[in-house]
């Protein structure tokens, strides 16, 4: 008893893998219905919350098993919280989608949990070969997901997209570790961190070629300019709750995995890596700025809007201090929050049997359905960073942090990018509410309203000192475990 | 004429560049750019061995066991998405991959 | 308690008229309104005694108003010899146009709106002469500014009286800008708004310079020069006179009110209160002196050729106002109250025995088509004739003679007199004398001699003005005749010191007021012949030789054709002035705002459309070119880090 | 010295095959053209000690992944005329590009002094030559006890490779008939057989209404 | 609880927003639209009632915050509440000017009326938020949240040109807020607090008269769009003529003053070297914005966009007042907004009340409206001459302190900031003339009906106040006298500090 309680802090990560297994004989042996999917799917989300539960209830130190490769740390449980939560509300929002395009798989569910498992393993790893496994579980479960209507030509172009050159960035984050371990002589992050603090970066030129191909490839898993150009494409193709999905999850797993390996590894070379990400942050904010003005399909707009937001994530890693740390994970957790809340909308967007993309399609809803219309709307808002949304704070947690830090042309870039970005927000809600009617839209399921409202209670909610005060409070925490 | 490190690293280096230039310079059949995906890895893996041999330290040999075992998944996965998409245009051509763009 | 009646007692008129007239009815608001103004100038008569002759002075303080820092200008009247000569002046002049006005104005269906806007004008005319301090004053100032403006435009559906509402309003605005830069450059130099303290401190800034507009100036003059600009507004003086003609388009007894006796003369009234300024400001002093006469000579030869007989009323207004700042630049402050005085009887007389005119000629106002009235309306006839026996200042040098000859003679005299000055203003202003001799005569020969030019049916309807009007007429007549010799002692005469006592200040080298009685025998009678010569020329033209004016006006065209069009000024200013105003207003807006600023602002947004194009074009959707930006991304950084590492090593 | 040769021939071809690879026109050389390449690469792996390695990327690669890529190759049927050869217009920028990193690289690996031993981290240190223990076996030890972490995960991975090939390929075509082992072995009598009694002088007629 | 020691700034600035909440779960129905106007109506009126008590519990005596509230809100952030003297009217002004225009969109607006009244009470709890925010942020929620509700309302309920006109509002202050965000993170950073009272005493030592530079164009970069100044001033015409009535006044009654009051609030006391220095360039746009204006405004053939111009011209006279660093300057440019919050909001109110009745602000579609609507003619001409400054109007007290105070400075400055009086005497008569004055010529002018009670419920507590303010601005001086003079105090000592160090680092 005591030796499995000794693997306590994985407990999360093993329920969700047992419970995968578990579903998977369920699905298996039941019939292929839509029943069943679904029945899976919930029991999947009971899991996570379960997991989430546990997580919850873990003591507040630090941890670590297997030889220091799994850390759990404050750090560690935020992330999860965020990625558990992510996984298990776009759960929440696909039980519609899949029923009506008839792909209410049971595998569905069951590769979201394992992609779940190994998000949760990325946020936790301290060991190179930790973090491409996680990396690895996550990603090939996504590119299934990817391509799971695969009917859909554009759904299995997306797949075949997002895998090219998913394995082309995992080829080089890969040769970055392999340069890495080759240059320190060690996988673990915290030997690697000691050499890297040892001597320090001029000494060791062949360590920053492996930290610069290592971003690359963290770069792409975040879709940060110039590695982004999957994004809009697997974005729009992928079958809308699998967008949220990738909008949701894999993000706070791959920038929590970022944090990690550049505050659990690189410490010392902080100049190095900081120029890269101010350089990526800059092109990320411009470029998501710009390209989603042009955009009339909707997922395609926040497929771009996310990559502008990875850029003003990064702002807050460009400072490199634990204050930027902090903002980068209050950051996350509100993009979280409204990205999923905006795909809900998205979600909603119906008429008849039909999916609605195009932007031009809402207008006038505000006169259909003035709450669906409302939602948007403020997520709108809160997206483009107007207070007292929860957006809003976002920018302030990571924009400070980099004044702090005295990257002052990287803020100002940041703010104007957010202006132009403000542009595209506002056009939406401009369609919305400005234009005239047209058809109605099929009235808001359940499932999706829970979320929508769940979103807009936040983002509102957030600016109050009893919301707020807490995340912010647990986000220093999480901060603080890092080595930044 | 002595072997060192740099001249495995170098090998490693041309075969993960014959990579890369496999996946942005071919227009021909997708299969090849998931073959030089394999070709990147293997240039990995001669990293990880050789880092090894040199380090005296087993653990790039197990980090190349897991780069293997991984690589081979992937290989199954992609195939079976080139298969998807095959089945909808009939067609694998990289130049026509492209209805979503913008 | 007195003096706060006078001075709100025409407010509670023009509140009840103004805001209840629709109530209770046009008939009662006239009443209420000329009842409590007649209160108002028997009560100021009692204080002018009180002040003029018992030298009572006083200070009441109202409220507060505006305070910030050291600045405050409270509410309060000011009460000694000049303001009660004002209060006179104002109150019954005004109580007699509102009597008046009963009848003038007895078809009007806005009549309530009339006398509302009379009795305003009063209340603002009052609050300005009893101002204690500058802002106050301002604020009476802008306020009969804003009654002149409302009843010029009384008659709102004429185009042409909207005009000359609009353009009296600006050009007095125009003066006020000067007159809020003095008060302004007072504050500054004298940290207080009083006028006490500001007298007081006066003495010792003679010669002291000031900085203004960058340049070092003597303080005073400076100051005394923006604040005469005011007056030179509201007194319609030469450069800023082209709005009092046009206001004649009001009706006639807010000419003969506004425009003849009380608001035009603000400006003398307020140089004479600010006598210890300009006392000590030479400078300004001659040049409020070489204004006046100038508009004394200009508007006396536009009056010559104008056909409106109130234009011509105006003008020989403009003309008057300029003596009278003549006498202020000499420093003769007496003799321009004075003249004020009886000036503010026989103008107003003049205005409303020509309104009683037109009333009979049912608003005809143009003298050609007039002529052989004197027999239709023959109070109107002898109350004109008393009129401008006043004005050309008809009189016995040494003897006796209507109110104009003793201020008006004054004047002139005092220019004669004015120590170290050139005898220029002298000629001129004897001449101006002749000059309104002409055209005054001038009037009553084309309006009310020889055959009449009217429609027959217009002339055998005209008719003798109702009591309402002429009991006012006969008023202003028996002030006409009798102001002057009454009041001549005390205002110019040898009680002079004891009469102004302190609210006029003269400086120590300031002797004119004796002066002025030392002079040639021939300096009295000049003016004398001035006006003889006058009325016989005019008599000449328009009784016994009839073609002679035409004749004259062909011989001489340019000069007829540059009078009639009054020196082309308004000409001048549309050209000089309001288009290019409106031209560059105009292009402000399209091309500044337009095109510069909002096309800088729409280029941007037009940069940013093309930005987005170029950035949507890099995404082809081939995944070899996602590959390359990838390589390419690398590629960079790499090199970036190789460079500068490699380089950093090399250093070491 | 002959390690030297070996190396180059390894080298040599495991390059140039890599090479061929991405330049051949048909993607069934391209396919062999990559075994060629991994052989090469399992030789370096020898060079370098690493049998089991080797070994394992001759059976697991060559064996079974390049035998799928040929497998699927031919499946598709690729009309391989209509493939077009030739590289993209940019291929010179490209070139370039890519010739930037190798060099840089290249210059990094053999122009840079190597300092391996800064470290001294060796996290599992490889069995000295005269303990006896091979390759294969010092990973055996290591792999299900320190590693297990690793190991467990990549059987995660594997899952998600089998779920997510089944899900992707996987058709239940209609109409076709597949044995059913469950429903054979739960047929009873009951289900199986049908009495019928014949009245004497009639045909025996199966209940055929609904069908055809 | 005495008021002194109640949350009485919260409650007034978040009553609106319960309003708004009620009116969300109204039905939707004709009924519902019934209540919501009234429920609007009553909270607003309540509000500004409670509001009073603000006022008359004040105590002018002292220029500390009164009423401070403080409570930990998000990290280094505190809900921080209180009013001073330069603060307090601006509330009052707020919560005085919301009824009127939630009766001024009484009959005008019948699309959607629910949430065009949520909007307005959202919008007045933004409003009074950033007058009464003593935290950086906060200040700064509160300012820039209202771009929200604001920009709904001229989209939704605007006119034809609404979408530009309210993208242009949106991003162009957005722009401008923006960079006073980094701004006042920089202010964090270096001060370590965001506590606006804190600031003010310790900011001009904290800050280096190079990052005061920065930090004020940083703020300038805001407060400039929204007052609005020369040149960012071209948002205004257009959000103005596309707002609805309401909207309008909002905007210019208070949205404008929110500039202003910032520029006092922190570029004075925060940054006074830089202010001081940068003075002549805020003098030269303040003298700019008075005449560019209003000749722009002497061409306008829009009776709104006009009004808008001459905002813009006498937000001038109160930029130059803030900048003179004189009691009367400063106490001017108070006065100024509050007077300008009453005057143009009571302009656009009396634009509303005919385009309400022929929906076209066109000055060529109007003329001879004398005739016809003698008491809206009467109240028009009250407010136009308010506009132009007339002695006796609220509007000349502020105009008059501020050249006073400009005039101490810079006599150039005053001369031409003096010619505004007489260029927008030319344009505002102009425009009465054009539309009140004149023959009634035009056949469908000829039925238009006077000003009903409402209307005039609406203009008489205006038309009230523009004369007593005139008559006896001592109401509102007294207010804010000792705060401005603390404020002065400060500044020159500040100023005087950084000579003497200057002077010392010389030798």
């Amino acid at each position: 008893m005591s030796t499995l309680l000794s693997y306590a802090p994985a407990f999360p990560e093993m329920l969700l893998a047992l419970a995968a297994m578990l579903l998977l004989m369920l699905g298996a042996f039941s019939d292929d219905n839509d029943h069943n999917g679904a029945f899976v799917g919930w029991l999947a989300i009971a899991f996570m919350i379960g997991a989430g539960v546990i997580i919850t209830l873990q003591p507040a130190s630090t941890q670590s098993l297997f030889n220091d490769a799994f850390v759990v740390d404050q750090f560690a449980r935020f992330m999860k919280l965020l990625i558990l939560g992510g996984t298990a509300a776009a759960m929440l929002l696909s039980f519609d989608f899949l029923r009506q395009n008839g792909l209410m798989k049971f595998e569905y569910p069951i590769l979201m949990l394992l992609s779940c498992v190994g998000m949760m393993m990325m946020v936790s790893a301290n060991d190179l070969i930790a973090l491409y496994l996680g990396l690895e579980l996550q990603s090939l479960a996504l590119y299934v997901l990817a391509s799971i209507n695969r009917e859909n030509v554009r759904s299995s172009e997306a797949g075949l997209k997002y895998f090219v050159l998913g394995a082309l960035s995992s080829g080089m984050l890969l040769y970055g570790a392999s340069l890495v371990y080759g240059f320190t002589g060690s996988t673990s992050f915290m030997d690697i961190a000691n050499v890297a603090q040892a001597n320090s970066a001029s000494g060791n030129i062949g360590l920053v070629v492996g930290l610069v191909f290592l971003l690359v490839g963290l770069a792409f898993k975040i879709s940060a300019v110039p590695f982004h150009m999957w994004t809009p494409d697997v974005y729009q193709g992928a079958p809308t709750p699998v967008t949220a999905f990738f909008a949701a999850a894999p993000k706070m797993a791959a920038m929590g995995l970022l944090l990690r390996v550049l505050g659990g590894a690189f410490p010392g070379l902080e100049e190095q890596w900081q120029q890269v990400i101010w350089f990526i942050s800059i092109a990320s904010m411009l470029l998501g700025a710009f390209a989603a003005i042009g955009q009339n399909n909707i997922k395609r707009l926040m497929a771009y809007s996310s990559i502008g937001h990875v850029g003003f994530a990064l702002v807050g890693l460009a400072s490199g201090t634990p204050e930027g740390a902090q903002g980068v994970l209050v950051y996350l957790l509100i993009y979280l929050v409204m990205t999923l809340g905006t795909f809900a909308c998205i979600l909603s967007m119906q008429r008849g049997d039909e999916m609605v993309e195009e932007i031009d399609q809402l207008a006038g809803l505000a006169q259909n359905n003035l709450m669906l219309a409302f939602t948007l709307a403020m997520l709108m808002f809160s997206l483009a960073g107007i207070p007292p949304l929860a957006g809003f704070w976002a920018k302030v947690y990571v924009f400070w942090p980099a004044v702090q830090a005295g990257l002052y042309p990287l803020a100002i870039v940041g703010v104007i990018a957010s202006v132009i970005g403000a542009y595209y927000y506002l056009r939406i809600v401009k369609i919305m509410f400005f234009d005239e009617p047209q058809e109605k839209f099929v009235p808001v399921s359940p499932n999706l309203g829970l979320v929508m409202g769940a979103a807009l209670i936040f983002i509102f909610a957030f600016a109050l000192p009893q919301l707020g005060g807490p995340i912010v409070a647990a986000a220093e925490a999480a901060a603080n475990s890092l080595r930044l | 004429m002595d072997i060192g490190l740099g001249h495995y690293l170098t090998v490693a280096a041309c075969l993960f560049t014959l990579g890369i230039f496999g996946i942005f310079l071919n227009r021909k059949n997708v299969i090849v750019i998931l073959m030089s995906v394999e070709l990147m890895l293997l240039a990995v893996n001669i990293n990880f061995v050789t880092f090894s041999h040199f380090l005296q330290d087993l653990t790039g040999q197990v980090f190349a066991l897991f780069v293997l075992t991984v690589a081979a998944a992937e290989a199954a996965i992609g195939l079976a998405i080139i298969v998807v998409y095959f089945r909808n245009r009939g067609s694998i051509d990289v130049d026509e991959i492209n209805m979503m763009k913008g | 308690m007195i003096y706060l009646a006078i001075v709100f007692l025409p407010l509670a008129g023009a509140l009840i008229a103004g805001l209840f007239g629709r109530v209770i009815g046009d008939r009662p608001s006239e009443i209420v309104s000329t009842a409590l103004l007649m209160i108002a100038a028997v009560l100021s008569w009692i204080v002018f005694i009180q002040v003029g002759y018992d030298h009572e002075t006083a200070r009441v303080p109202i409220m507060r108003w505006i305070t910030s820092g050291e600045l405050d200008a409270s509410w309060s009247l000011r009460i000694d010899t000049l303001t009660s000569v004002m209060l006179v002046v104002v109150t019954t002049v005004s109580s007699l146009v509102h009597l008046y006005s009963i009848g003038y104005m007895h078809e009007d269906p806005a009549r309530s709106r009339f006398f509302a806007y009379l009795s305003l004008f009063t209340f603002a005319m009052l609050m300005l002469v009893t101002s204690d301090n500058l802002v106050q004053m301002f604020f009476g100032w802008e306020g009969v500014g804003l009654a002149s403006y409302l009843l010029i435009g009384f008659w709102y559906h004429k185009p042409s009286a909207n005009a000359a509402a609009i353009k009296a309003f600006v050009v007095n605005r125009v003066g006020d800008f000067g007159f809020a830069l003095g008060i302004f450059g007072c504050f500054m130099v004298f940290n207080t708004v009083n006028l006490d303290t500001i007298f007081e401190a006066a003495k010792g800034m003679e010669g002291q310079p000031m900085n203004f507009l960058g340049f070092q100036l003597d303080t005073l003059t400076v100051l005394c020069l923006l604040l005469f600009m005011g007056a030179m507004g509201k007194s319609a003086q030469f450069l800023l006179h082209t709005w009092l003609p046009d206001a004649m388009e009001g009706p006639t007894p807010v000419s003969a009110l506004i425009h003849a006796a009380t608001m035009v003369t603000a400006g003398v009234f307020m140089v004479a209160r600010l006598s210890p300024l300009f006392e000590h400001a030479p400078i300004a002093r001659d040049v409020v002196l070489y204004i006046g006469a100038i508009t004394a000579f200009f508007a006396a030869t536009v009056g010559l050729v104008q056909n409106d007989i109130k234009r011509v009323v105006a003008y020989s207004t403009c003309s008057q106002l300029g003596y009278m700042f003549v006498a202020c630049g000499l420093g003769a402050y007496g003799a321009a109250i004075f003249h004020l005085f009886t000036h503010a009887f026989f103008k107003a007389l003049l205005f409303l025995g020509s309104g009683s005119v037109i009333h009979a000629m049912h608003h005809e106002q143009d003298m050609r088509n007039m002529g052989g009235l004197a027999s239709k309306i023959p109070f109107t006839y002898y109350a004109m004739i008393i009129g401008t026996l006043a004005l050309t200042g008809v009189g016995f040098p040494h003897l006796i003679g209507f109110a104009g000859f003793y201020s008006k003679d004054a004047i002139i005299e005092a220019a004669y007199a004015a120590p170290a000055l050139p005898k220029t203003v002298f000629w001129i202003v004897t001449f101006a004398a002749f000059l309104t001799a002409f055209y005054s005569w001038r009037l009553i020969f084309m309006t009310f001699h020889g055959k009449t030019r009217a429609a027959p049916d217009v002339y055998k309807h005209a008719h003798e003005s109702p009591w309402t009007m002429l009991v006012p007429l006969a008023v202003l007549a028996l002030g006409s005749i009798a102001a002057g010799f009454v009041f001549a002692g005390e205002f110019v005469g040898h009680h002079y010191k004891e009469f102004w006592a302190n609210s006029i200040y003269e400086g120590p080298n300031n002797h004119i007021m004796h002066d002025m009685h030392q002079i040639p025998e021939w300096v009295y009678w000049a003016p004398f012949f001035a006006m003889a010569s006058g009325f016989g020329l005019s008599w000449l033209y328009y009784i016994g030789a009839p073609w002679l004016p035409e004749a004259t006006a062909r011989t001489f065209k340019p000069v007829y054709l540059f009078l009639l069009n009054k020196w082309y000024f308004d000409e001048l200013y549309d050209w000089l002035f309001v288009k290019p105003t409106m031209a560059l207003g105009r292009f402000l807006w399209k091309s500044g705002d337009g095109a510069v600023i909002d096309g800088t602002i729409d280029g941007t947004a037009r940069g940013v459309q093309w930005t987005t194009g170029r950035a949507v074009k890099l995404q082809t959707g081939y995944i070899y070119h996602y590959a390359f930006a990838m390589l390419i991304g690398v590629a960079a950084i790499l090199t970036f880090f190789l460079r500068s590492l490699l380089t950093g090593g090399a250093g070491q | 010295m002959i390690k030297a040769v070996f190396f180059y021939l390894f080298a040599i071809l495991s390059v140039s095959s890599g090479a061929m690879v991405i330049i051949a026109r048909n993607p069934v050389h391209a396919v062999l053209f990559l075994i060629l390449a991994f052989f090469n690469g399992a030789g370096l792996f020898i060079l370098l000690g690493a049998e089991f390695l080797a070994m394992l990327l001759i059976i697991v690669y060559v064996g079974a992944v390049a035998v799928l890529f040929l497998f699927v190759v031919m499946m598709l049927d690729v009309d391989f005329a209509e493939l077009k050869a030739g590289f993209i217009k940019n291929a010179p920028v490209g070139a370039l590009i890519g010739g930037v990193v190798l060099i840089e690289l290249a210059a990094l690996f053999l122009v840079y002094g190597f300092d391996l031993g800064v470290a001294g981290n060796v996290q599992t240190a490889m069995p000295s030559t005269g303990s006896g223990i091979d390759n294969t076996t010092a990973l055996g030890r290591v792999i299900y006890t320190k590693y297990v972490y690793f190991f467990q995960a990549s059987g995660l991975i594997l899952l998600v490779a089998m779920i997510g090939a089944i899900v992707l390929t996987l058709r239940h075509k209609e109409g076709v008939k597949r044995q059913s082992v469950a429903a054979q072995v739960a047929r009873s009598p009951k289900t199986a057989i049908e009495v019928v009694e014949v009245a004497p002088g009639n045909t025996i007629l199966p209940s055929t209404e609904g069908q055809n | 609880m005495t008021v002194a020691t109640s949350p009485i700034l919260s409650i007034v600035t978040f009553l609106p927003l319960l309003g708004a909440l009620f009116i969300a779960f109204l039905p939707r129905n004709a009924g519902g639209d019934r209540n919501a106007r009234h429920t609007a109506l009553y909270t607003t009126i309540f509000t500004f009632a409670i509001s009073l008590l603000i006022w008359i519990n004040f105590d002018p005596r002292t220029a500390d915050f009164q009423f401070v509230e403080d409570a930990a809100w998000i990290g280094p952030f505190r809900y921080k509440m209180g009013v001073d003297g330069i603060s307090m009217l601006f509330v009052i002004l707020t919560t005085f000017l919301m009824p009127l225009c939630i009766l001024a969109s009484w009959d005008s607006v019948k699309l959607r009326v629910k949430e065009y009244m949520i909007a307005f009470l959202v919008l007045e709890t933004l409003m009074i938020g950033v007058f009464c925010a003593l935290d950086l942020m906060l200040f700064y929620l509160f300012f820039e949240a209202g771009l929200i509700p604001m920009f709904l309302i001229i989209g939704v309920w605007g006119g034809k040109r609404r979408v530009y006109a309210s993208f242009k509002f949106f991003l162009y202050t957005l722009l401008g807020s923006v960079l006073m965000l980094l701004a006042m993170f920089a202010m964090f950073s270096t001060a370590g607090t965001a506590d606006i009272p804190t600031l003010i005493e310790v900011g001009a030592s904290k800050f280096s008269r190079e990052m005061q530079w920065w930090l004020f164009l940083a703020f300038l970069a805001s407060f400039a769009v929204k007052m609005p100044m020369w040149p960012v001033h071209t948002w205004l015409p257009d959000a103005h003529v596309e707002a609805p009535t309401a909207g309008s006044v909002i905007l210019a009654g208070i949205l404008l003053k929110m500039g202003g009051y910032g520029f006092l609030r922190f570029s004075l006391p925060m940054f006074p070297i830089a202010s001081q220095e940068l003075a002549p360039f805020v003098f030269t746009l303040s003298v700019i914005a008075i005449v560019y204006t209003s000749l722009v405004a002497l061409a306008q053939e829009d009776i709104k966009k006009l009004i808008a111009y001459s905002s813009v011209a006498h937000m001038g006279f109160v930029t130059m007042g803030i900048f003179t660093f004189q009691q009367q300057g400063i106490d001017g440019a108070i006065f100024q907004m509050l007077s300008h919050g009453i005057v143009s909001a009571a302009l656009f109110l009396c634009v509303g009340i005919i385009y309400d009745r022929m929906h076209t602000r066109e000055i060529a579609a109007y003329g001879g409206l004398a005739d016809r609507m003698p008491i809206y003619a009467t109240v028009l001409m009250i407010f136009t001459m308010a506009n132009v400054g007339l002695p006796g109007t609220s509007g000349f007290v502020g105009e008059f302190l501020t050249l006073v105070g400009a005039f101490k400075v810079n006599t150039w400055v005053a001369l031409f900031a003096t010619t505004g009086v007489i260029l927008s005497a030319a344009y505002a008569l102009y425009l009465y003339r054009r539309v009140v004055f004149g023959a009634l010529e035009k056949a469908n002018l000829k039925s238009i009906k006077d000003m009903n009670a409402r209307e005039i419920a609406i203009m008489v507590p205006l038309v009230f106040l523009t004369i007593l303010f005139g008559f006896y601005p001592a109401l509102l001086l007294d207010v804010m006298a000792v705060s401005v003079k603390q404020l002065v105090m400060n500044f020159e000592a500040a100023v005087s500090q950084s000579t003497a160090l200057n002077a010392l680092n010389a030798q």
